[in-house]
């Protein structure tokens, strides 16, 4: 099939842009998005396309917006909301949480919500404390919700045409180093199923799993495992909820040795359920305890220099997948 | 306050029998329904409606069918005055697969989507933003269907109330915020709540036309909501509307209520709009006494028989509920 | 050291009342805690006691009430903010995670915030998918706070009194159903410090772990073990942050099998991360995979028999124990 | 918009030089800020205060030792108003150890409790809260302390403004919230944010006094300021006080700002609050011109200096990062 190499920030575009021309019900609101075409330009040129009804801006209300955001799914409609920050959905828990996460048990079934909140996390830049977070484990834990986090333009702009016509409310996670990395994209309609964990890179000896941004980071870290000799295979789940339990246990069954790479601090993150269904299911395949690679628990700092320090770097993954593969003489401390 | 101007013709025979019909049927829905709670059959919450029937019902009686309601923890009323079915109703509240929401829902999660009932609602405050949304919704579909949020005093101090009204404003959706003002919020008095007790005063601080009525005039509050829904339809944006009121009892079923003074508790029994809506059909409407007799007979032998309905009906099985939760 | 029978919500009204007698910067706020005392009653007295200027009423504003705790805990003052369920504390989630937790960091040290919540979780009595929610994986994540959960009245007033006098911001999680539970409680200055687990039962066969209202259900299972000839050791963090990890790990050293037992639900919860702390600090001495007995991923429903059928109960401790111990000839199912 | 009794006395020079001093130390400080941004030095978020001088030098030049202050996104002024050390600003911006945060905070986070600096902060509306609670805090000691949050057009808009600015209120608390209204939020129009954009009017609506000033008027931002202290301080609760200003520039160093219209920008330009000052210092004070030359050529050296010791200051270490992190 044809493809073309274009940013992130591009398949996005063209994921709601496809969508909002199929589908009347499909609008986006958000800070900043109509006028301004989006603080990562990922919505450029829609306001001109569509019209101020279906590209608004918005006040600085992130829990008016989340929950105008729900109550219009919840009528039928199919909303996106663009919060600037993860940090900032923080205003709108109680509608995440309480609201989308719940009507659909609340009325036995009856009641749908297909909302999409869009939005952004991670470090990067010295955005400091309050804009640098990985928050997907507290959605990760709130039944109903869906949480996607494409690592790649193809798996971007496939998952959000597909939260685009599903049922639940997604949690559409992305990154602020990937909106301008390039891939390749399918011409054509590109819808990717949630649920469906992507190989990566094939390997043998070591499973390397990974999401968003640390996909990028593990596979650099995966080709200098190769150049020692080492084979990883690297699993992309590339959505946490639903998780493709199948592709990650088969990859671990096969190389019995598991390492969990995440951005967010390592106390209750994605990784540690993760690991934690791995050593349920494979207990008496591994031949290593699942090693988990993550963020330090403290928020991020300002300076540089510690902001790197705070989150997993390429030598921290190779360091851990040596570990589990007992391949040097001392063992290092776990974290 | 800013009034709108009043249409002069008076309400009609068939309007005052419907808005009696429904303030009687919450009426008994609540004083039933408070003894089935306590015989120990409804379990959780029960947040009775009783005194301030007449806003439900005279909001609802203005509204048409495709618009849309989103209700308050204290949401029975709504519910009826939208015309649900009361079987369905009591058969939620008694945990049955036969309830709106198959007993997975309960008191404060009563919905039904398929007529625009966005549901009563546990967290205080959060049918404001839901009810703007559904407004939007509407909006961008091209429907001129207006969204009612009934909300409290409670409410209005919670910041969604900012928030979404905001909202609804700069994109002059039709949507009517209805604040059920019965100057409680459990035990808490509204002057301990805020300085400035006259709450539609905070929908023209962001420039939304905003009036208050007496909630416990059923017709009243019929009109004004009309004149409100009339405002929306002309692309005015949304309005707010203030209907002081007053529980007759405590703030749920188990409380006793006791720190409700007396004397104010006297004056609004004294204006229980169950009452005026009864004598506004007798003596506006000119309709006899048995008339009025028989339809309060129909409705109490329609809560007998949802009852009776409720309690023959089966609940979700533990098996079918883990089948539910598949794919969660 | 002589000891008094007394109520979960007993204690902790000696624990306000003892702390705000000795400390005036004590000062607790929330609804209907002061006329009324309190839905659960923990508040009753305290008015009178100590006036309208340290315990007052609010109105219904969440995210203001948490906020002005927490802008009063950076100001001197000893705020303790009742939240009526941890449900509602989604609405005051940024002042959690983004200004109580971060604080200290942004500052460099320099600043601290003595901030309480108080509020309470669980699911019981039919209050359904709003007010029945065990969230504490979601405060257990985010670096800074500090995260209780007492399952006995001595515990409740102990912690509760230590919260009082140290530095950080703790989400204090009672349980609905323990509140009426009586128990043992030392007379005089009573205090327990953050991060040390209590050995509920001591026992050599198997580790169980749990807090909250699941040490109750796991007491319980563990007799009914006791009966079947298997000596279950009972541990209750009591904190999970700070957590004591060397409490825990020493007994599955010992036991070589664990159970961890959650109300919440089983995706991404507190369970999971110890879960990854045991396998991977005692991979080589486990007998068994570590077991999770955890709540349905499912919002809770209203239908009292449904809500039992979503929390673990007593049976599916003892299973999961004897599962470990391969007791049983069939393997049961791990969920 | 009721207007409080002003004080005849007019300004005394010493007056009037800490406000020129505060005002042009602020121009400075964002004017070098910018060219350290541009190269590279410093990394992250910078919003600068240029053409909102008026307002943090005039607030906080009618408080007092003990008060307190929480700030914005866009903090650098209130910070330097309420007498920062030049050189432990600029260090953070470095990311020095020798920074008020250690360069753990940066711009958006400096704060100085010693001194009652609550800090700037990363969401906006977020300081409104924990004003409030410093003033409630204040109030519980004892204290009569003040404690003032600035806030922005913006951060009216969230729902903190109206849950905590109610609850300063019904606790009678000496809290003072300064809306900086400089009419945009990053790109966005008030007009397209609020149907009322006198937001003063929010706060008439819970029963807060509320005015409006010039916020490119120092002096008046001072007198109000005052008249609002006196009100707190005479037991009659917070103050409401909203400052109509503009940007300089566009939201942040990296914005051209290319959407503001230049006749706006240059009507405000034209009424530059650091101008004001000067001039204020030079006629109602009656100071020489060289006196002012003096204590510019004095601010901009301070500044240099400030720059070469947060060069020459070293950065917390990786490890005792970690140290730090311990026990997180
Ligand atoms: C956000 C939130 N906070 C607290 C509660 C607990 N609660 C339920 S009803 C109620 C009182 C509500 O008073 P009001 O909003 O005036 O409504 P009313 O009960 O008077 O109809 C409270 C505090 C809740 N359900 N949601
Ligand atoms: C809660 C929150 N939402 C969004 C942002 C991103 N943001 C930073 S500054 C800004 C604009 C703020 O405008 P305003 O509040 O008027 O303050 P100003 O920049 O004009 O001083 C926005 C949207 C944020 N920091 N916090
Ligand atoms: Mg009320
Ligand atoms: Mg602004």
């Amino acid at each position: 099939m044809a493809m073309r190499e274009i940013m992130y920030r591009d398949a996005l575009r063209e994921a709601i842009d496809e969508e909002m021309a199929r589908n009347p019900q499909v609008f986006i609101i958000g800070e900043g998005i109509a006028e301004r075409g989006g603080s990562y330009k990922v919505t450029e040129g829609l306001l001109a396309k569509y019209g101020p009804k279906r590209v608004r801006d918005t006040p600085i209300a992130e829990a008016g917006m989340i929950g105008v955001g729900v109550g219009a799914a919840i009528a039928g409609a199919r909303p996106i909301v663009e919060i600037l920050y993860v940090d900032f959905a923080m205003l709108g828990m109680d509608m995440i949480v309480n609201q989308a996460a719940k009507f659909r048990l609340m009325t036995g079934g009856n009641g749908r919500v297909p909302f999409i909140m869009r939005t952004q996390g991670g470090a990067g830049g010295g955005v400091a404390a309050q804009h640098s977070q990985s928050l997907e484990a507290l959605f990760y834990h709130i039944p109903g919700l869906r949480v996607v986090m494409p690592s790649t333009p193809s798996d971007a702009k496939g998952l959000l045409k597909y939260a685009l016509r599903q049922e639940d409310p997604v949690m559409f996670l992305e990154h602020k180093h990937l909106y301008m990395t390039k891939g390749l994209v399918p011409d054509g309609e590109h819808i990717i199923e949630f649920g469906k964990a992507d190989i990566k890179r094939p390997g043998k000896d070591v499973t390397l799993i990974a999401w968003s941004n640390m996909v990028p980071t593990t596979l650099a870290a995966a080709e200098e495992l190769a150049a020692q000799g080492i084979d990883a295979e690297v699993i992309d789940p590339r959505t946490l909820v639903p998780l493709d339990k199948k592709t990650i246990l088969d990859s671990v069954a096969k190389t019995k040795r598991a390492v969990i790479v995440q951005e967010a601090n390592r106390r209750g993150g994605v990784a540690s359920d993760i690991c934690s269904i791995i050593q349920e299911e494979l207990f008496y395949d591994l031949d290593a305890p699942v090693s988990i690679v993550a963020g330090l628990d403290i928020p991020i700092p300002f300076n540089l220099t510690l902001e790197k320090a705070s989150v997993p770097q390429k030598q921290d993954v190779v360091a851990a997948a040596r570990r589990v593969l007992h391949a040097d003489p001392i063992e290092l401390a776990a974290e | 306050m800013t009034t709108p101007a009043r249409t002069a013709n008076a309400p009609s025979k068939a309007l005052l029998e419907k808005i009696f019909r429904t303030a009687y049927k919450i009426r008994v829905f609540e004083t039933e329904g408070i003894k089935l709670y306590r015989q120990g059959l409804i379990r959780g919450y029960f947040h009775p409606y009783l005194g301030q029937e007449g806003i439900a019902t005279g909001v609802c009686s203005a509204l048409s069918e495709g618009d849309y309601i989103a209700s308050t923890h204290r949401g029975h009323g709504h519910c009826i005055a939208w015309g649900a079915d009361v079987k369905r109703m009591v058969a939620e509240l008694l945990q049955k697969e036969t309830g709106y929401c198959k007993g997975y829902g309960g008191s404060m999660h009563i919905a039904d989507i398929s007529v625009g009932n966005l549901g009563a609602n546990g967290i205080v405050g959060a049918g404001t933003p839901l009810g703007v949304g559904a407004a939007l919704a509407a909006q961008i579909r091209g429907s001129d269907a207006v969204t009612v949020t009934f909300t409290s005093d409670g409410g209005s101090n919670n910041g969604t109330f900012l928030e979404s009204l905001n909202l609804a404003a700069i994109w002059n959706l039709n949507f009517i915020l209805v604040i059920e003002n019965n100057q409680y919020a459990v035990s808490t008095r509204i002057e301990e709540s805020t300085r400035e007790q006259d709450l539609y005063k905070r929908g023209l601080a962001i420039g939304v036309p905003s009036f208050q009525v007496d909630g416990n005039d059923p017709i009243a509050v019929h009109d004004l909501t009309r004149e409100a829904v009339e405002m929306c339809r002309a692309g005015k944006g949304p309005v707010l509307i203030e209907a002081k009121t007053f529980r007759h009892m405590g703030h749920h079923v188990n409380d006793p209520g006791k720190y409700m003074p007396e004397d104010q508790l006297a004056y609004y029994k004294a204006r229980d709009p169950v009452d005026r809506a009864r004598a506004a059909l007798l003596d506006m409407g000119g309709a006899k006494a048995q008339e009025v007799a028989a339809i309060e007979a129909e409705i109490a032998a329609e809560f007998e028989s949802a009852v009776e309905f409720s309690k023959a009906s089966s609940e979700v099985t533990p098996e079918a509920f883990r089948e539910f939760a598949v794919g969660y």
